[in-house]
């Protein structure tokens, strides 16, 4: 049996239906505890306050925002090499929800830099990659919506996507390149000091997988629509023509 | 004599539905075949499909590379370049260029050589996009529409250019719903090509295929 | 229940309320539009069998 | 293949595009800068490389459409498809006209568009270098955010939101390189990724445009 | 009339232009603009009324072709001139409408942009009150240039060559209203200037649009 | 009975040079007038002054005020928009939106409606370009090669079409190449009409005469 067998979208749509459920509960319950945990049993951190509480909602927002265009680029990657439509249809479910993570990230981000920086925005490295990525997404949805024929759509969303990629990790070097940065990863470092990182540690895990899971629940969701408004498109073409 | 251009029961489709399958024939050197058909039944599809500009939908396209010319609605001028200009930007591209001032004359353009396309009209235009076909050198003709908004004298010279065409050993295959003045062409009529629905043994498309 | 936030509470409080509203409105998009396409995709599949039946 | 270029040069002189007019926008974007800004000598001297090159991407943006839509709407890009010329070169090839008429042009006068802006004088030889190296990754990478809107009716705001984020590692290394040079700072970093990325660029980007124009020709 | 300004406005939004995609240029400026010019927070603030006014008016002039162009290619401005309206109306309404896809949103969402460049906090206000009162011109102007333009080709770069300069007055009054503003000085006199361009432009320039685009037809 | 439009000696230029002189007729209610005449020889250019996009070089047109609805080579159609949104735009401008469903039946639209102008086939759009004359609701359709690219059902679509403007006192003036299936229609061919050289007593172009 072979991993392309989910490739076929009846096939696709009874698997998804029987995982759905579990995913969206799994997903559901992790968040909550990640959250709940974070806001309100972690102590406030030295230099921070009790601003390291956005630490649960900034790094997975963050992390999804750079994973989900990675997952976009190996279904766009499979589509343009085996021609599988449930790959470029996931692909196109998954481009909201990064560009969410992504506006979450930053916006967070915004916050935390107000009492932290004192500005909200700064042309520092992560920032700005982050800034350039929302317009990758934003791109790559528009050209989605610009063209009426799917296939063409996503021949084309494919070709950005493989581009749009190759140039996002060379501008992350360009802007490191062009400007130190005020983003203090490594301040509050996860593996210093283990007694200490633990308590905000696990909570973060957590929220991680809580983020991983909703965006799977959510993919999952949004390419079974895609796949419906395909069929449907189909029907409609064919009562047309009849 | 073996075909220079062969249809095996080819399916075309166009925004995603199929609108005609089953189309088979052969075109052998000096032969002309004209598609019939009412409006939107698909004969500017079969002839893109033909001419390679998009994939058939099932069934094999038979040819030889680089023989088909391709003449669509659009002629393709560009209007801030003269009548000369234009024909031998073509004929550059082919490899044709001593084939320029036969084509103009053909279409009876000799006169029109320095003007803009833009200040031409329709039918001059049109000759204009014709004359292009003679400097492709290139033995198929794939038309589509070739004598909209050409007088009858024009129309005349078109025929001329094609039976010439014919007798050096070329093919051409021709939509149009009216008439081209070249009786010898044999006629396919494409209404009994009309795709069947899936439901009824029709090809599907693409996608209706991974939903089986 | 309400812990102690201090002077970043307005911070810590908008950062996660912002989280909430922006996945509030992914997870409510994406089931509107999953409702909506399935309906539509139901109803047109009634009206081919009623037709390829009629 | 040249008579291509030829015919593309002589479109864009003809119809009122090419260099004259890339120039003039470029000029006109220098000139409202300081409008805009104010007219203090210091600012406007630090801000001068950036402003260059972003007047200089924009000019160059705002002719982009003009690469493959005119030859789409009036039938030539069907008839070139079926042309015996690899789709591939006419990218290449309708790219390196695209440059030819606005980004050369915008090498060659740079330098007087520096005076405007007070540009110090240390930084002309590496405002003129670096616009040299990088343009050409503009016209490429331009190329195919066209090739990519050319089915859409008039694409141009998309096809300016799909192509600036990929003009983002030109301008970060061009400003740069300006601005070390004018400083006397290092300057290989910079120039090596700008040479590398155009060369990159030239090499790999048109099997990308190709694709994408067939796939809108279908 | 209704009719034509609905079915405008339906277009932008089918051709994928309109609204989202003159805002997400104007992103791109502002975006572009520090990585040429750098990133400190002091050179930013002092520049950013400026880079927003240039950034608004680049963004009016980049979707300007659209009014006309594509009605005169397709000749549904023919169709037009016969139609029982006022050549006056129709240029009217189209710049009306090319105000609401570009200029509206980009008023509304001016201030997002601001933070980006660090603007001070006294100067939002004003930027989006200056923005509201001098984006109208800009769109009845390039109305006009695009009216000039129209039997050419793909003018798009001409059109930007003759309308540039027709926006000087506005960029000039506009920024100075948001400087003014930003420091608390007198307001008055560019605020005037700026809604008396305003004023006269949309009285008064519809009529040159009109009388240029039936010598177009012609 | 008044004739609706009158042209009295009309002389016509298209890029300065006079290309048609002494058109004269008058196209009362009920009457079709069809202009031949080979390519290039001023068809359009003339069909374009009688609308009023381009002033006669000599000559005069009498006609009230807005009765003329025109249909050029182009239909002015918008890609994005579907069938019944481009008719109803004109509709709208005409403030005829009652004429649109029988426009759009008249034409064989119907099963169309909702569809995107650039999905249509050629002869597709010419309906649709047609039935915008409908929703004009004026008398007099003037009209340049309105059956290019139509079926010949079609073309029996836009005949009675015609024959029913006609009968309720509409009037047309129409060039073509090919022939309307208007039997009843009156021809007059321009080529006797070309503008003689100045030399030999033509009309002269707006800057000969400062010349005399
Ligand atoms: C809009 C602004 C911001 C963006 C786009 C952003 C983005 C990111 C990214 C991409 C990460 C890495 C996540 C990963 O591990 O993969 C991260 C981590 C982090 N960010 Fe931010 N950030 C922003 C602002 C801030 C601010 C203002 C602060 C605090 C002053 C901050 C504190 C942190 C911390 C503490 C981490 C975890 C560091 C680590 O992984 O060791 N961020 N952020
Ligand atoms: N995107 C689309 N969706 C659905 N149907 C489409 C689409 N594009 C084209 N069609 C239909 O496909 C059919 C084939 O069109 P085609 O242009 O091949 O017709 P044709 O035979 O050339 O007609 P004509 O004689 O009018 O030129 C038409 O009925 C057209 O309406
Ligand atoms: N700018 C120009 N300079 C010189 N001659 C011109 C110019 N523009 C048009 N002409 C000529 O004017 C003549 C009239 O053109 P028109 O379009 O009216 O012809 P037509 O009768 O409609 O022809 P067709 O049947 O081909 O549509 C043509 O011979 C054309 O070449
Ligand atoms: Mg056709
Ligand atoms: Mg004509």
């Amino acid at each position: 049996m072979s991993i392309w067998e989910y490739a076929n979208p009846k096939k696709f749509m009874q698997t998804s239906s029987w995982a759905l459920p579990w995913v969206t509960g799994l997903a559901v319950s992790a968040i909550v505890v990640g959250l709940i945990w974070g806001f309100f049993f972690t102590p406030e951190a030295e230099g921070f306050g009790s601003t390291v509480k956005i630490l649960y909602v900034h790094v997975p927002a963050a992390m999804m925002a750079i994973n989900i265009w990675a997952m976009m680029l190996v279904t766009s990657l499979i589509w343009l090499i085996r021609r599988h439509h449930v790959s470029a249809l996931a692909a196109k479910a998954a481009a909201p929800i990064g560009l969410v993570m992504t506006l979450i990230a930053l916006f967070t981000g915004a916050i935390w830099g107000q009492p932290m920086w004192g500005t909200w925005w700064a042309w520092d490295p992560r920032l700005t990659s982050f800034l350039i990525l929302f317009l990758f997404y934003l791109g790559y949805m528009a050209l989605w919506e610009a063209i009426e024929n799917p296939d063409t759509a996503a021949d084309l969303t494919g070709v950005l996507c493989l581009v749009g990629s190759v140039f996002a990790l060379l501008s992350r070097y360009a802007v490191n390149f062009w400007n130190q940065g005020l983003h203090q990863g490594a301040s509050l470092s996860l593996d210093a000091e283990e007694n200490v990182s633990d308590i905000y540690y696990f909570p973060l895990l957590i929220s991680i997988a809580g983020f991983i899971l909703l965006f799977v629940a959510l993919v999952l969701l949004r390419t079974r629509t895609e796949i419906r408004s395909r069929r449907l498109r189909a029907l409609e073409l064919r009562e047309r023509a009849a | 004599m073996a075909a220079l251009l062969t249809l095996d029961s080819l399916a075309v489709a166009r925004g995603g539905i199929a609108i005609l399958e089953g189309v088979s024939f052969a075109l052998g050197a000096g032969q002309a075949l004209v598609l019939r058909g009412p409006n939107g039944c698909g004969k500017t599809t079969l002839l893109r499909t033909v001419a390679g500009l998009q994939p058939p939908l099932a069934g094999r396209i038979l040819a030889s590379p680089d023989i088909i010319a391709y003449g669509a609605h659009a002629d393709g001028l560009k209007a801030t370049l003269s009548v000369s200009e234009n024909l031998a930007f073509w004929a550059a591209i082919y490899g044709q260029s001593h084939r320029l001032a036969p084509a103009l004359a053909a279409m009876n353009l000799e006169a029109l050589a320095a003007r803009a396309a833009m200040s031409l009209s329709a039918g001059q235009k049109r000759r204009l996009g014709l004359a292009r076909l003679l400097v492709t050198g290139r033995p198929v003709w794939v038309l589509d529409e070739p004598t909209v908004s050409l007088d009858g004298a024009s129309v005349a010279l078109f025929a001329t250019a094609l039976r010439a065409h014919l007798a050096e050993g070329g093919a051409a295959l021709i939509a149009t719903h009216i008439d081209i003045g070249v009786g010898e062409a044999v006629t396919l009529d494409l209404t009994a090509l009309k795709a069947r629905s899936p439901e009824a043994g029709g090809v599907r498309g693409g996608f209706d295929e991974a939903f089986t | 229940m309400m812990i102690e936030l201090g002077k970043y509470a307005t911070t810590v409080m908008s950062a996660y309320g912002v989280t909430v509203l922006l996945l509030a409105v992914i997870v409510v998009q994406s089931l509107w539009r999953s409702a909506r396409v399935k309906r539509a995709l139901a109803a047109q599949e009634a009206r081919m069998e009623m037709k390829s039946n009629g | 293949m040249i008579a291509l270029l030829l015919r593309d040069l002589r479109l864009a002189v003809r119809a009122g595009g090419g260099f004259g007019l890339s120039l003039a926008f470029f000029l006109i974007v220098t000139v409202l800068v300081p409008f805009g800004v104010g007219p203090e000598g210091g600012t406007l001297a630090r801000i001068a490389p950036g402003i260059l090159w972003v007047g200089a991407l924009l000019a160059c943006l705002l002719s982009l459409d003009r690469i493959f839509a005119l030859d789409f709407e009036d039938g030539s890009l069907d008839l070139l498809a079926t042309a015996p010329i690899p789709m591939e070169a006419v990218v290449s090839i309708k790219a390196f006209a695209h440059w030819l008429t606005t980004g050369l042009p915008l090498v060659l006068a740079a330098p007087v568009f520096g005076v405007l802006l007070n540009l110090p004088g240390p930084a002309y030889p590496w405002l003129v270098l670096s616009l040299a190296i990088g343009t050409p990754a503009l016209s490429v990478l331009g190329a195919f955010g066209a090739a990519l809107t050319v089915g859409l009716k008039r694409g141009g705001l998309l096809l300016s939101l799909l192509v600036l984020p990929l003009y983002v590692p030109t301008l970060l290394f061009g400003a740069e390189l300006i601005k070390r040079g004018a400083e006397g700072g290092a300057t290989a970093v910079p120039m090596l990724f700008l040479a590398g990325i155009t060369a990159a660029c030239i090499a790999l980007v048109p099997f990308a445009s190709a694709a994408a124009i067939r796939v809108n020709l279908r």
